[in-house]
């Protein structure tokens, strides 16, 4: 509500037409009405203060140096001690693991399976730590989700990864599994309950770090885009965040917007080629979430205006084209690669189920760089500039050993647990 | 006029003012609406008369407004086709498939029209049988269509190919059926929505099956002792308004170069909002696609506007069921039951 | 005749009544026990009581919304509610957000609430239908439209805790808890309004308005009393649903209105009006339930989603031609007068 | 079905009291009206100056009338001078623009007040709720918010008790109103408005959907109502029904009340006079048609055949063949199956067997369809205008065009002038009186309306021409305007096809009347034989030669 009428009265004020028409009048009634209603309620609500679950006690403080600069921006997820430092699953190896998705209709999703499919399940198969995994997928529907949730545990399941549909709905249903000795790991942005084992790249980070070079690009001023993901979503959230903290360190650089690009390039595309045709003034750079932002490129290109410096990373079409343009941006972050983010959850639970006990609730990880160099080798030749695969830094480049045994009490080789 | 004539018109039952009023007032009402937005829009909006901001919104409004001529057809025979978001992703992500199985694209566009017409045949078909279940009949089958093509699509699962988006080789004139920027300085797409907007007035206006339609709409079984076919109206309306979801689909795909299951969710409802904005009842046998091309308009400039002002698309959706319900109630009520007795 | 043979047949013919005024039930059954069959060859730990208390506690929510929206189509004509979802979600928000701001998190509070506020959309809306007479679907379609932008306006991001024995719902393992008593309530307050001579003007204006209006019954305030009944019910269903995710949630909430229609559908509920039962339609959402609980025991691999959308539509149509055939036309060439000509006219 | 099982000596006795009245009309003077002399009585329905008008169209101007407590109250007119409105304005359903409408000093506000005052009005139109029960349909809106006004025993007795001095089967209070027919649902609609123990009823067109012992019936209940005290007042078309009813007739004529008539002033004659008023000329109706000329054509060709036709399985099968410049008329009491066979014959329904065909040009063509039944050149004119007639959301001359674009069409395109063309033919033909071509079709009058439904059946110059009660709801002046085409029509080749629930009609207009019983023709009566009583008895089964169909089973 707060940006509805900011943007009015702050950006346009003389903009007002004195002899506007009726209808244009009972526009403004209606925007009007509709913010003095959506303010009423609101007024209901409490201030937004982010849900953590403020009441744990933080440990990063105890963690060692090099991990807690992984905690940056960090608001959402809860970061005390973890529940599961002691934790001893109902039977031992081999363990049923089951894994709850919300979606599985984008790139992202798939790429984080065929990890789960081809290479982990077969790998831990082998060694006769796992059993078997069992998928389920909601489609969006948070019901669903949490119902599915229930049914991996009543199915017997020992340890259950989920990608959640909401970041506090699920609490119950995690609650349920923990009650029944399941262990709970929760991948890819956070979820606000304390007996959930959270595993992540640091999105809030990754934004930051992404508009921090941006910023230096533009030289330090100018106007510049921001296009959202989805912007009720967690993740989403956390990459905003990040842009614009990013963007708050250069004085001369003004958001002129945000878009919601729904993580859909043909979508990001469609908001931007909008946004651009009223606003004719000079964009300076555009702060993208993958996907979108090859939208975002092919919307400047269609829209005739020039290319600007972007924040690209996960995708690899618009790396492609970094690879033919070297001047276009500087630095690259990738901040949350399907496959590996997959891999850190699975090694976690596994690692848990050993009994090696995390330390922390929430295990974050810090986003990868990507120069121009690394081009060569992160890029299959004949990538186009429209190719929506996903850029993977090898699993040791993305999560070291070295940094995932830090987050343990009694780091171990996952395939060779002790005992 | 003669007195007699006067005195049989003034004896004569009740005069319809609901039917001169919908169809005149209607084109007035939206006229006004829209020459009134675009005032307001003018004043308000830097860039608003840009060349670019001009042409992308007409491409904007070709897609929805090529959705909506099946909308519009189905709600003049007293039908709703909701099915039209999902056929839009079949067929967007469906054609994708048969290029990269290597069909040409003539014959992949033909095979993907072809399947839309089956589509919406048996929705057509289905709905006339269940009487005004079009609603619920549309929904089933969208979803089961949907679900089917992403469940055939993604066969190979993991060959980078996955259901929500998929990527091939599209051809290039496909792409350029949505580019602004040649030498024409329109886009083909807007073309293609001007002959099909010519076509359709046509259809409604000037031939048997127009006029069918619209008695059919008005009374289905004196229709039927006319020899209009319910059934096969039916079935021929879903049919076209199936096969245009996929037209709009195809152009989503040049548009945005890959494909993309959920690319017609925006139509859902906008299209209905199109329909009802312009002026056409849901009930059937009153308005056109005359009355629904403006109402894209409305829609378009609208938007425009809204997110000129950095609403997000939260407060747009608002702001737009917001409009709806004044619209209606100015020219598209029903009349109370005491002048049906 | 004498008299005791008349007594025979009209036992006979009562039955036969009966049995022909269920016929609209045979549907949503007979697809509950096939699916009810699979359930227990291919997930039996349904039948355990954990797995009935997951089911009670994923099911309710969708009941009761089920429920809730059977008066408005009941009350016809077309009178589909699409506003549903977000409503729910609207409810949600508030009892999370709004209410324990001003401190009020006691049950007799929140219930209420949640039922107060519900009966004043549904109120509200009703009094829109009814005074403006704007088809329904229009009416509700729109308020759809501003209720899911004005939620995320008001909420952006999930977030917040439902008081302390609501969010305990959500992890309860037994089935003799809130989650059981509080829909055992709404059917018994349910098998109580549609005893009401009340209710029985709804049915019957919904039969035909007309004659509803020529009778002396007044079409505005029982239009907006289906829509007051129907809001009690999106009270409740908002209030399962707030002890199911144990927060405030802008966005998951708007998926209720498709599942909600389709229960509505499978149920046996014919669109025209007049025609609906709170059993077909407690039926139904159970069904529904009961067909993502199904698929969610095969393992579709990459493809489970879609799966599930094919599947949910399939059924939809599927239960929606064999209703057709099972019931006779009259449903159907009643919908024909009102929504072809009646209206046209 | 209800008329068949009702067939025992009482009915027997309404055949002939019903043939009587019929002689009876013929010399009214003879008439006695008991009761109105001797019932001066108080005024409880008192209609001052009111005037109602809808858009541009005047139903009422400054009508007045008043009724008396027990006394039959008739009031006529033609379609659109204002006899509904007047209903609907004591109904409470609508208000007057101006003047007052006062029951027993109060106004009808509301169906509700109206209600609450003893109102009762039975609709033209017959209004039930069809997915309800016979009980619900029965105590609508008697009951309160909550509570039942009476227990659901009471309920019943009191509807079992009405009903069954009502209707002649016994009704299932159980059964839904879509499984029963018409006449019962009528009958409902009338027991509904007797529930309350009212003080005024209005009836308005309440006969048109009853049959003939039905007819009867209601007569014996208005006049029960009328010596309970009751004021009763009668909207008809059927004017003839009038004379042997009402006390007092009250006669409007666009709008306005012409003449308030008593006892033996109400006269057919006199009361057309009224109903025309100085509207119409003298000159615009052709007289009716004399009897020599029916009958005398030798009638050549075959135009249709019926061939061992079975309406269901287990009817006897029909056989009829109808020769060109004949007018066949179809009777039957309702349920009988005439109304199936002129569906059948038009290929709007299948027979359980046998065959229809039409010849046309030497060539044969068989009839299973509707479209095969449009190629044979044979037309169907519906007679209920709103339900399978008329399209209220087009202009008069696309209702009129929407069956010739068709046929007229270039590569489906619609050949405007063309149909222009037709438009003006007919319209000349059949004398439409018109304003706009392009006004709405609900601006003419009901008997314009059929005209230019018939107009546009007619345009595409049909071979055989099927009537379904094509003057329901038409007035006086219409029907003979129709009487006449039909006629000429008949002399200029065409064969005709005439099905009526007026007998009155078959007697002036048919070559042959068929009169259909049970799913079957059960007798076939030249024009010379062609009488009311004749008609009616064989309606009900009563055979010169063999008597009654008892014997005959």
């Amino acid at each position: 509500m707060k940006k509805l009428s900011a943007t009015q009265h702050e950006e346009k004020p003389d903009q007002l037409p004195i002899n506007c028409s009726r209808r244009s009048f009972l526009q403004k009634g209606v925007i009007t009405g509709l913010a003095v209603g959506g303010s009423l309620l609101g007024l209901l609500n409490k201030p937004r203060v982010w849900a953590a679950a403020a009441d744990a006690e933080s440990v990063v403080g105890s963690l060692p140096k090099e991990l807690q600069q992984y905690y940056e921006l960090v608001t959402t997820t809860p970061l005390g001690p973890s529940i599961y430092r002691d934790f001893k699953p109902k039977k031992s190896a081999p363990w049923l693991i089951g894994y709850a998705s919300s979606f599985g209709g984008n790139t992202w999703r798939i790429g984080a399976r065929t990890r789960l499919q081809k290479t982990l399940l077969p790998k831990y198969k082998a060694t006769g730590l796992v059993k078997d995994v069992i998928t389920t997928e909601a489609n969006l529907d948070l019901p669903k989700q949490i119902q599915q949730i229930r049914q991996l545990v009543d199915q017997g399941c020992d340890a259950i990864m989920t990608i959640g549909a909401a970041h506090t709905a699920l609490d119950a249903a995690i609650k349920y599994a923990h009650d029944h000795g399941v262990l709970f790991v929760a991948i890819q942005g956070g979820v606000s309950s304390p007996y959930a084992l959270q595993v992540s790249g640091n999105y809030a980070l990754c934004g930051k770090l992404q508009t921090q070079a941006l910023g230096k690009r533009m030289g330090g001023k100018g106007n510049v885009l921001i296009v959202q993901g989805i912007p009720q979503a967690q993740a989403s959230g956390d990459f905003q965040r990040g842009h614009e903290a990013g963007l708050k360190e250069f004085s001369g650089i003004k958001i002129i917007g945000a878009v919601a690009g729904s993580w859909v390039d043909s979508v990001a595309k469609t908001e931007v080629l909008k946004f651009l045709a009223t606003h004719p003034q000079r964009l300076g750079g555009i702060a993208t979430q993958s996907p979108g932002d090859i939208g975002a490129l092919s919307a400047l290109q269609q829209a005739g205006r020039p290319i600007v410096p972007m924040t690209p990373g996960g995708e690899m079409g618009p790396l492609a084209y970094w690879r033919d343009h070297p001047d276009w941006i500087d630095l690259a972050y990738q901040g949350w690669p399907p496959g590996d983010e997959m891999e850190e959850g699975w090694e976690v639970m596994l690692r848990t189920l050993e009994g090696q006990g995390p330390k922390i609730a929430s295990i974050l990880i810090g986003p990868g760089p990507i120069t121009h160099a690394d081009l060569a080798h992160l890029l299959p030749p004949g990538t186009t500039y429209t190719s929506n695969e996903w850029v993977e830094p090898p699993y040791e480049k993305w999560f070291p050993r070295k940094t995932m045994d830090m987050y343990f009490e009694r780091p171990a080789d996952p395939l060779q647990p002790k005992g | 006029m003669t007195t007699t004539h006067e005195g049989q018109l003034g004896r004569a039952g009740r005069l319809d003012l609901r039917g001169v009023m919908t169809q005149h007032g209607s084109v007035a009402m939206a006229g006004v609406v829209l020459v009134a937005l675009i005032a307001f829009g003018a004043f308000s909006i830097d860039g608003f008369w840009s060349l670019i901001n001009l042409r992308s919104n007409l491409v904007f409004a070709s897609f929805l407004g090529v959705a909506t001529i099946g909308q519009t057809l189905c709600a003049l025979i007293g039908g709703l086709d909701l099915s039209i978001p999902f056929v839009v992703g079949a067929a967007n992500v469906g054609l994708v498939k048969l290029l990269n199985e290597g069909l040409p694209s003539g014959a992949g566009i033909v095979v993907v029209l072809v399947l839309a017409a089956a589509i919406g045949a048996f929705n057509g078909g289905v709905s006339h049988r269940l009487r005004g279940q079009s609603l619920v009949v549309t929904l089933g089958v969208g979803n089961a269509v949907l679900g089917l093509v992403q469940i055939l699509v993604s066969s190979e699962g993991v060959s980078g190919i996955s259901g929500g988006t998929i990527e091939g080789n599209i051809p290039q004139w496909i792409e350029s059926l949505s580019w602004f920027n040649n030498s024409l300085g329109i886009a083909p797409a807007v073309i293609l929505w001007a002959a099909l907007t010519v076509l359709t007035i046509l259809l409604l206006r000037r031939t048997w099956f127009g006029r069918a339609l619209y008695a059919l709409g008005g009374n289905q079984t004196a229709a039927e002792r006319v020899l209009v076919s319910g059934p096969w109206s039916w079935t021929l309306v879903f049919s076209a308004s199936a096969v245009t979801a996929a037209v709009t689909g195809i152009l989503l795909l040049g548009y945005s170069g890959s494909g993309y299951a959920g690319v017609g969710d925006p139509y859902l409802f906008t299209t209905i909002a199109a329909v009802l904005i312009g002026g056409t009842s849901l009930v059937g046998g009153r308005g056109g696609y005359g009355l629904s091309v403006l109402g894209v308009f409305i829609l378009t400039v609208l938007q425009t506007i809204l997110s000129s002002y950095s609403l997000s698309s939260s407060a747009q959706e608002a702001i737009l069921g917001a409009l709806i319900i004044p619209t209606v109630a100015l020219y598209a009520r029903s009349p109370h039951p005491r002048m049906l007795i | 005749m004498t008299p005791k043979a008349s007594t025979v047949s009209d036992a006979k013919r009562s039955v036969r009544r009966f049995i022909s005024g269920q016929r609209s039930l045979l549907t949503p059954s007979i697809l509950f026990v096939v699916l009810l069959v699979i359930a227990a060859l291919h997930g039996p730990h349904l039948f355990t009581s954990d797995g009935l208390a997951g089911a009670l506690i994923g099911a309710s929510p969708l009941v009761v919304a089920t429920m809730a929206i059977t008066p408005i189509a009941i009350a016809g004509p077309a009178g589909v509610d699409l506003s549903i979802g977000p409503a729910m979600t609207l409810i949600n928000i508030e009892i999370v957000l709004g209410l324990t701001k001003i401190g009020f998190t006691g049950p007799v509070a929140v219930f209420v609430f949640a039922i107060g506020l519900g009966v004043l959309l549904q109120a509200a809306m009703g009094a829109l239908i009814a005074v403006l007479r704007v088809s329904t679907v229009v009416v509700t379609l729109a308020v759809y439209l501003v209720l899911d932008g004005l939620n995320t306006v008001i909420l952006p991001h999930a977030e917040g805790a439902a008081p302390a024995w609501l969010s305990s719902w959500g992890s309860a393992s037994t089935i003799f808890s809130p989650v059981l008593y509080v829909p055992l309530a709404a059917f018994v307050l349910w098998a109580l309004i549609s005893r009401t001579t009340f209710f029985r003007n709804i049915r019957l204006m919904g039969a035909n308005d007309k004659t509803a209006f020529v009778s002396g019954i007044p079409l505005i305030s029982t239009r907006i009393g289906a829509h007051v009944i129907a809001g009690v019910f999106v009270g409740i269903a908002s209030l399962m649903y707030t002890g199911l995710i144990g927060s405030a949630d802008p966005t998951a909430g708007a998926s209720f209105t498709l599942s909600a229609v389709t229960a509505l559908v499978i149920g046996g509920a014919s669109l025209g009006g007049g025609h609906a039962k709170g059993l077909g339609s407690v039926l139904g959402a159970m069904d529904i339930w009961l067909i993502s609980y199904v698929l969610s025991t095969f393992n579709f691999g990459l493809n489970a989603s879609y799966w599930v959308q094919f599947t949910t539509g399939a059924v939809l149509v599927v239960s929606l031609v064999a209703g057709g055939i099972l019931t006779n036309a009259s449903g159907n060439r009643q919908w024909q007068e009102k929504w072809l000509l009646g209206w046209g006219k | 079905m209800i008329a068949a099982d009702a067939l025992d000596t009482r009915t027997n006795n309404r055949i002939v009291r019903a043939g009587a009245l019929v002689v009876q009309e013929d010399d009214s003077a003879a008439v006695v009206k008991p009761g109105v002399a001797s019932t001066p009585g108080i005024d409880v329905v008192a209609v001052r100056e009111v005037s109602k008008s809808f858009g541009e169209t005047h139903a009422l101007r400054s009508c007045s009338f008043s009724a008396r407590v027990g006394e039959v109250h008739a009031i006529v007119g033609e379609n659109g001078s204002g006899k509904s409105t007047l209903a609907k304005l004591l109904a409470g359903v609508l208000r007057p623009d101006s003047g007052s409408v006062e029951v027993n000093g109060k106004r009808p506000a509301s169906p509700h007040a109206a209600r609450q005052m003893g109102i009762a009005v039975v609709f033209q139109e017959i209004l039930v709720a069809e997915g309800g029960t016979v009980l619900d349909n029965l105590f609508l809106g008697d009951d309160g918010l909550f509570r039942a006004r009476m227990s659901q025993r009471q309920k019943r007795g009191r509807a079992q008790e009405l009903l069954s001095g009502l209707v002649a089967s016994p009704v299932d209070l159980d059964a839904t109103l879509d499984e029963l027919p018409l006449n019962t649902r009528q009958w409902i609609v009338i027991a509904r408005a007797l529930l309350g123990n009212p003080r005024v009823v209005v009836f308005d067109e309440s006969t048109a959907a009853l049959d003939h012992p039905s007819v009867e019936r209601f007569f014996d209940v208005v006049r029960h109502l009328r010596d309970s005290g009751v004021c009763v007042l009668i909207i008809t078309h059927r004017i003839h029904e009038l004379t042997t009813i009402c006390d007092r007739a009250t006669v409007l004529s666009d709008g306005v009340d012409v003449s308030t008539l008593t006892g033996a002033e109400i006269t057919e004659a006199r009361l057309l006079e009224l109903m025309r008023g100085e509207v119409q000329p003298e000159t615009h109706h052709p007289p009716l048609l004399e009897r020599p000329l029916r009958g005398t054509r030798a009638h050549a060709e075959e135009a249709l055949v019926v061939s061992g036709v079975k309406l269901t399985a287990q009817a006897a099968p029909i056989d009829l063949t109808v020769r060109t410049g004949e007018i066949v008329g179809l009777a039957g009491l309702e349920g009988h199956g005439q109304v199936e066979f002129i569906q059948m014959v038009t290929g709007f329904r299948q027979p359980a067997a046998g065959h229809v065909y039409v010849n046309r040009n030497g060539h044969r063509y068989t009839i299973d369809s509707a479209k095969s039944a449009d190629r044979a050149g044979m037309a169907y004119i519906p007679g209920d205008r709103n339900s399978e007639g008329l399209f209220p959301n087009l202009s008069v001359f696309e209702n009129f065009g929407i069956s010739c674009y068709r046929a007229t069409s270039r590569a489906g395109f619609i050949n405007g002038r063309k149909v222009k063309k037709m438009f003006l033919e007919q319209v000349d033909d059949l004398s439409i009186r018109l304003g706009r071509s392009n006004a709405p079709i609900n601006s003419l009058s009901g008997g314009s309306q059929q005209k230019v439904i018939i107009g546009r059946s007619l345009a595409a110059s049909p071979l055989v021409i099927a009537l379904n009660d094509p003057t329901r709801g038409v007035d006086i002046s219409t029907k003979r305007d129709l009487y006449a085409l039909l006629r000429s029509l008949a002399q200029g080749g065409k064969t005709i096809l005439f099905l009526s629930n007026e007998i009155e009609e078959f007697v002036d207009l048919c070559d042959r009347v068929v009169v259909f019983r049970l799913q079957t023709v059960f007798s076939t009566l030249p024009a010379e034989q062609t009488t009311s009583d004749a008609v009616l008895a064989a309606m009900f089964g009563y055979n010169d030669s063999e008597g009654f169909d008892g014997v005959r089973r």
